[in-house]
């Protein structure tokens, strides 16, 4: 019943320090709206152009990719995407993992699933080799013109 | 309350969604059959529905995700929070009509 | 049960009992028992404002102020108290304004005042704007401000531990004049568990606020049922002046509900059914602004003579009409909202229905101006110290000016915490805490358990519905020698009824049903002493109006009433009023 | 022969049957029900459309069965003590009338959620209380006070007007779907009672305050479901507020 230990009120202090949570709160709102756009046109353009879902196969994925404009658009949306959805799994975690264990171990899951995404995602993107393999049908026609 | 719900609910969905969808892009690096493969299933009705579904909580988080930003950047969209959910609704409603139309004529259409 | 010791122990966390806190835990070891948590004390309710000539807006004096109070009081007020009450004022308000409570400004950024009841420029001439005030939540801002600095300070709280006993080293009424007694300690019940604790003191202070619940109509809380007075009584100490409670013009009607007199300071007017501005015959030169009781009076005579409003012609209204919304939403948004929820009437556009309301006890313990309590007119009982509401130092006298009581809480609370401290700072040792010191309590507390399921046929809520009934039907604005007959008749039936009562809660915690039986304990026994006051005086003053004895009668009743319980009834005695410089006078406004 | 009011604005009103089902909890259990097992009963009350629940659960109490739990004061929506959960929403029984809730069916009534239940409708106020004294709900300023009062102007003033309104009753903090999930999380409360000195500008402390708030517990768990501000009663803009502190914070700029 007897009344809490206060810390001194120091005034006044230095600004604040632990910004984590300030900065994840920031990131969400600027990776959000950019996340708007990057994948909005790209689910335009890969489901709503020309025959939509009908169309994307290895040719046309290779098409893409032989632009670095898309290989830009693509390399950003999935860092941002990763990184936007690592954090507001982290939160969510936060929230209903209220044993200390359950969270560092699903801490820990998240954390690496979102690094091998990444890397895997920016492996395939820098080094995709659209010529890849030997059926001349399943490749883009510029991999003729190569040959 | 209710949409915080589906904000959650939604970004949870994206966020395992983009684990498979990196690593079935990624059988681009292994070889072109093993992507067609796989891309090809997703050409079928179910993943039809199921990609629609996609579709639809990419939108709602988004356009949510701008309304949230909205009511804490300006105080009249502070005040007006449940008009935006409406407004919410009703642009993602505007927007998944084509889409379905158009998405749903290819997976079932098959043209 | 357990056993406390502490240098002093406060009884009551609302304005009165957390400002002795502030003062009394920077000196000395201090334990606050409170039965609600302190910010859901009655001193949050408070509305209008809290006065002090600061003179900010307009000229003004502390002398003014002092003579309103003693003029409003109809020279019952004890005037040495009066003086302490205006000039400490000044810096009671300057001060809270330190701790950081957030009054409304003046252009210039000062502390705004308004105009409150009785309150006067030179002796009379005009209204005045003296009380200091945040909207129309004066009281709230004071309770959380005050709550806020004890948090800042560690004030040890003992929240929801409901006291019920006195203790004290002798009897205070067989003890010879000039014999010391002195106090020993409390006896309390943990609300949550259902335990008894027994708290070792050198210094007790009483801070428990009012005893509205003995009407039926009224602006107080329900937990508002005179405990701390009830418990004094018990212990063998006096009451003084109970029969003077104030009957707040403007409670809506039927709820009790309060609207603060702000209302009418920045500009609301009484009318009666036919649209008169009923106050112009009343109090020519202040009108709707003349002290409560005039105000009280005048709208019941109004009613009597047929000229009420509403289906039953039973209330009068209150009309903002013709302010500007917006500065109804600036100064009066709380009040305005209470009529558009509990009555459904929109106070920009309609009147609002309105009729008096107890609302405050003008009588308490009586103490000194620093707060000691007395047991008979000259001895106080060493380490007993009471303040607030609760208490009667006399600055009231027969009727309260709105916005003296928030002072009051502030003065005298101060200062009861401050002699308190130092009371206990100078002895070396409490009395001994007697070992059975419990016992009535335990006993009290056993027997009502061992009522549940068991042969006690009365109910606790029909009592206190009658007892309510009785006393808004005849110990209201209007009284007479009837009608206190009548009600001492009650009183007495329902007080046997009540050893025959019976509680159904048969748990040990939180169990509010033993509270609520033994809170009626209390409130029949402060009853009891109001109607005894009442009958025994035979004159109309302040807030208590005979009909059969419509004038003030200086010869036979400038005197307090000091009313002591003996077990065989009440026994009244007088104790004179202290007169320093203002000589009665015939009260006009 | 004395005037008194007889409840004039009621009398007019019908009588009706109303039906209250309440989530009761005994901690000494019942004859049915093991200690702190909570279990639905119903009562049926005469009332007027014009009474609040308060004067529902007050005619249970005291006409049928005394041992129903609840806290309550002052009766009009300023002290706090009486906000429960009726028909899914936080609010202050005191303060919300029968006709307003459709009294043709039942009223649920159940004790605010996310706080230990005591007993019936009473919950352990300490975790909330102690939130609000983490974030130093006092004005902290240096220097020697100055003789007079400090000045403020009107507009100082009114920066923080909404917040001196609390009354601490938790309708907002137990209505908040996060402080539900995780309990660590301060509750919107203690950053409403942080706001109102964070932007008194007499206070010198923000920034001991905004430290507390910038915590792992603190304002940054608020994702603008705006229960809180729904479940006010006094009306205050509590997401208002919060969205005022993360901008403070974010700006360094108050
Ligand atoms: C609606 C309303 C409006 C008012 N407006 C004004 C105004 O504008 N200006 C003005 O000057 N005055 C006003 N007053 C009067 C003034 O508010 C009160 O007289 C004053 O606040 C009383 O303060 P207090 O500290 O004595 O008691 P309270 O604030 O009532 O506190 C009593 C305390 O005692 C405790 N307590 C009681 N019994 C026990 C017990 N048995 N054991 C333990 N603790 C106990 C309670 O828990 C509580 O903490 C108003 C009153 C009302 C009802
Ligand atoms: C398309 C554009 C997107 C926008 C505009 C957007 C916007 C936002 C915003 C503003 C938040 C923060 C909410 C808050 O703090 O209350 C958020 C949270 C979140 N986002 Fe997104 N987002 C988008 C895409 C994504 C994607 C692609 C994912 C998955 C990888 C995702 C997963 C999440 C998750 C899991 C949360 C946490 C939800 C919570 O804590 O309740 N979002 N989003
Ligand atoms: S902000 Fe509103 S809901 Fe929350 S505690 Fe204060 S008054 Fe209650
Ligand atoms: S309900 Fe909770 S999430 Fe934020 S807006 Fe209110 S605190
Ligand atoms: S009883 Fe005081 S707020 Fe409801």
């Amino acid at each position: 019943m007897t009344a809490p230990r206060l810390k001194e009120p120091q005034i006044p202090s230095g600004r604040t320090r632990h910004n984590a949570e300030k900065w994840s709160w920031v990131f969400m709102r600027i990776s959000g709206p950019l996340l708007l756009v990057l994948i909005v046109t790209h689910l335009f353009v890969n489901l709503m152009t020309g025959d939509g879902i009908n169309q994307i196969d290895f040719a046309f994925v290779a098409g893409k990719w032989a632009s670095p404009l898309w290989k830009i658009w693509d390399f950003v949306m999935l860092v941002l995407a990763m990184l936007h959805g690592f954090n507001g799994m982290r939160l969510l975690i936060n929230d209903y993992a209220h044993r200390a264990g359950l969270r560092k171990v699903l801490h820990a899951l998240l954390g690496i699933a979102t690094v091998v995404i990444i890397v895997l995602g920016s492996l395939v993107i820098w080094t995709f080799d659209p010529c890849l393999g030997t059926d001349p049908s399943l490749v883009p026609d510029f991999c003729k013109d190569l040959a | 309350m209710w949409m915080w719900v589906v904000h959650r609910v939604t970004g949870v969905a994206i966020f395992f969604f983009l684990l498979i969808h990196v690593l079935d892009t990624a059988l681009v690096r292994v070889s072109p059959e093993a992507y067609n493969d796989v891309i090809g299933s997703y050409k079928t009705p179910i993943y039809g529905l199921i990609e629609s579904g996609l579709v639809a909580a990419i939108l709602l988080h988004a356009f949510n995700g701008l309304r949230i930003i909205a009511v804490d950047r300006s105080t009249w969209a502070l005040r007006h929070q449940k008009q935006l959910v409406w407004a919410v609704w009703i642009l993602f409603a505007v927007l998944m009509a084509p889409f379905l139309w158009r998405h749903l004529g290819h997976v079932f259409g098959g043209a | 049960m357990t056993h406390h010791e502490y240098d002093v122990v406060i009884v009551g966390a609302g304005g009165a009992g957390m400002r002795a806190a502030l003062e009394s835990s920077q000196r000395a070891r201090t334990a606050v028992l409170t039965k609600l948590y302190p910010t859901r004390s009655h001193t949050g309710a408070a509305q209008g404002g809290m006065a002090a000539a600061l003179a900010n807006v307009e000229d003004d004096s502390a002398e003014w102020h002092v003579f309103d109070t003693i003029k409003g009081g109809d020279y019952l007020v004890d005037q040495d108290a009066a003086e302490i009450l205006c000039n400490e004022a000044i810096d009671a308000v300057l001060d809270l304004e330190k701790m950081g409570l957030p009054f409304n400004r003046t252009p210039e950024g000062k502390v705004d005042q308004r105009r409150f009841g009785g309150h006067t420029r030179n002796h009379g001439e005009a209204a005045v704007r003296r009380a200091c005030y945040s909207a129309d939540r004066t009281g709230h801002m004071i309770l959380q401000t005050l709550y806020q600095q004890c948090i800042k300070q560690e004030v040890e709280f003992f929240n929801e531990y409901y006291v019920l006993d006195l203790i004290l080293d002798g009897d205070p009424q067989a003890a010879a004049p000039g014999e010391e007694v002195a106090v020993a300690g409390v006896v309390a019940l943990e609300l949550s568990t259902g335990e008894i604790h027994t708290f070792n003191a050198k210094a007790v202070i009483f801070a428990t606020g009012g005893a509205g619940k003995v009407f039926k109509t009224t602006s107080n809380a329900h937990t508002l049922t005179g405990d701390g007075m009830g418990i004094a009584l018990n212990a063998g100490l006096p009451l003084e002046d109970m029969e003077f409670f104030q009957f707040h013009p403007t409670g809506l009607a039927g709820l009790g509900i309060l609207l603060s007199e702000a209302a009418r300071g920045e500009g609301g007017i009484l009318r009666n059914s036919e649209g008169e501005r009923f106050m112009e015959r009343y109090a020519p030169t202040i009108k709707d602004l003349a002290p409560r009781d005039m105000v009280a009076r005048a709208m019941a005579n109004e009613v009597r003579e047929g000229r009420g409003a509403g289906p039953h012609q039973d209330y009068v209204l209150l009309d903002l009409t013709h302010l500007e919304p917006a500065h109804i939403d600036e100064k009066l948004p709380d009040i305005t909202e209470f009529a558009r929820t509990y009555l459904g009437v929109e106070p920009y556009t309609e009147p609002v229905p309105v009729y008096p309301t107890a609302h405050y006890a003008m009588g308490g313990i009586p103490t000194t101006v620093q707060g000691e309590v007395l047991r008979n007119n000259t001895d106080v009982v060493k380490g007993l110290y009471a303040a607030g509401e609760c208490a009667c130092v006399s600055v009231h006298g027969a009727n309260r000016l709105g916005t003296n009581s928030l002072l009051d809480i502030n003065v005298f609370g101060r200062r009861a915490g401050i002699a308190a401290a130092e009371y206990a700072s100078g002895v070396d040792a409490a009395p001994a805490f007697p070992e059975d010191g419990d016992a009535r309590i335990r006993a009290l507390v056993d027997g009502l358990l061992a009522t549940v399921g068991g042969t006690g046929t009365e109910r606790v809520s029909e009592i206190r519905k009658a007892l309510q009934e009785t006393m808004d039907r005849n110990v209201q604005v209007f009284r007479d020698a009837d009608s206190l007959a009548e009600a001492t008749r009650v009183v007495a039936e329902l007080k046997e009824r009540f050893t025959d009562v019976a509680i159904h809660d048969r748990g040990k915690r939180f169990n509010t049903d033993l509270l609520e039986a033994i809170e009626l304990g209390f409130l029949l026994e402060i009853a009891e002493v109001v109607v005894a006051g009442a009958l025994a005086r035979e004159e109309s003053r302040g807030g208590h109006y005979r009909e059969d004895f419509p004038t003030r009668d200086d010869e036979r009743f400038l005197h307090h009433t000091m009313a002591y319980a003996t077990g065989e009834g009440v026994r009244l005695d007088t104790k004179p009023v202290v007169i320093t410089k203002y000589q009665p006078m015939e009260r006009k406004y | 022969m004395t005037a008194t009011a007889e409840s004039p604005a009621v009398a007019e009103v019908p009588t009706l049957t109303v039906t209250l089902r309440i989530l009761r909890t005994k901690p000494e259990g019942t004859a049915e029900h093991g200690p702190g097992e909570s279990y639905w009963e119903e009562f049926q009350v005469e009332a007027h459309a014009t009474d609040r629940v308060l004067d529902a659960l007050h005619k249970i109490k005291w006409e049928q069965d005394g041992s129903l739990a609840f806290r309550r004061s002052c009766a009009h929506g300023v002290c706090g003590s009486d906000a429960m959960r009726i028909n899914a929403r936080n609010r202050l029984a005191c303060k919300t009338l029968l006709k307003d809730l459709n009294p043709a069916k039942p009223i649920i009534v159940e004790p605010i959620k996310g706080l230990p239940v005591e007993k019936d409708l009473i919950v352990d106020m300490e975790p909330f209380f102690a939130s609000y004294r983490e974030i130093m709900p006092f004005l902290m300023t240096t220097g020697s006070a100055p003789a007079r009062e400090r000045l403020q102007s009107p507009e100082d003033r009114a920066r923080f007007d909404d917040t001196t309104k609390c009354i601490l009753c938790a309708a907002c903090t137990t209505s908040c779907p996060v402080f539900w999930t995780d309990g660590q999380y301060f509750g919107p409360q203690a950053i409403v009672g942080a706001h109102r000195f964070i932007f008194d500008s007499r206070d010198e402390g923000q920034w001991d305050r905004l430290e507390v708030l910038n915590d792992k517990a603190g304002v940054w768990k608020c994702r603008t479901a705006f229960n809180c501000t729904e479940a006010c009663p006094r009306g205050i803009e509590v997401t208002k507020a919060i969205s005022e502190v993360k901008k403070v914070l974010t700006t360094g700029e108050i």
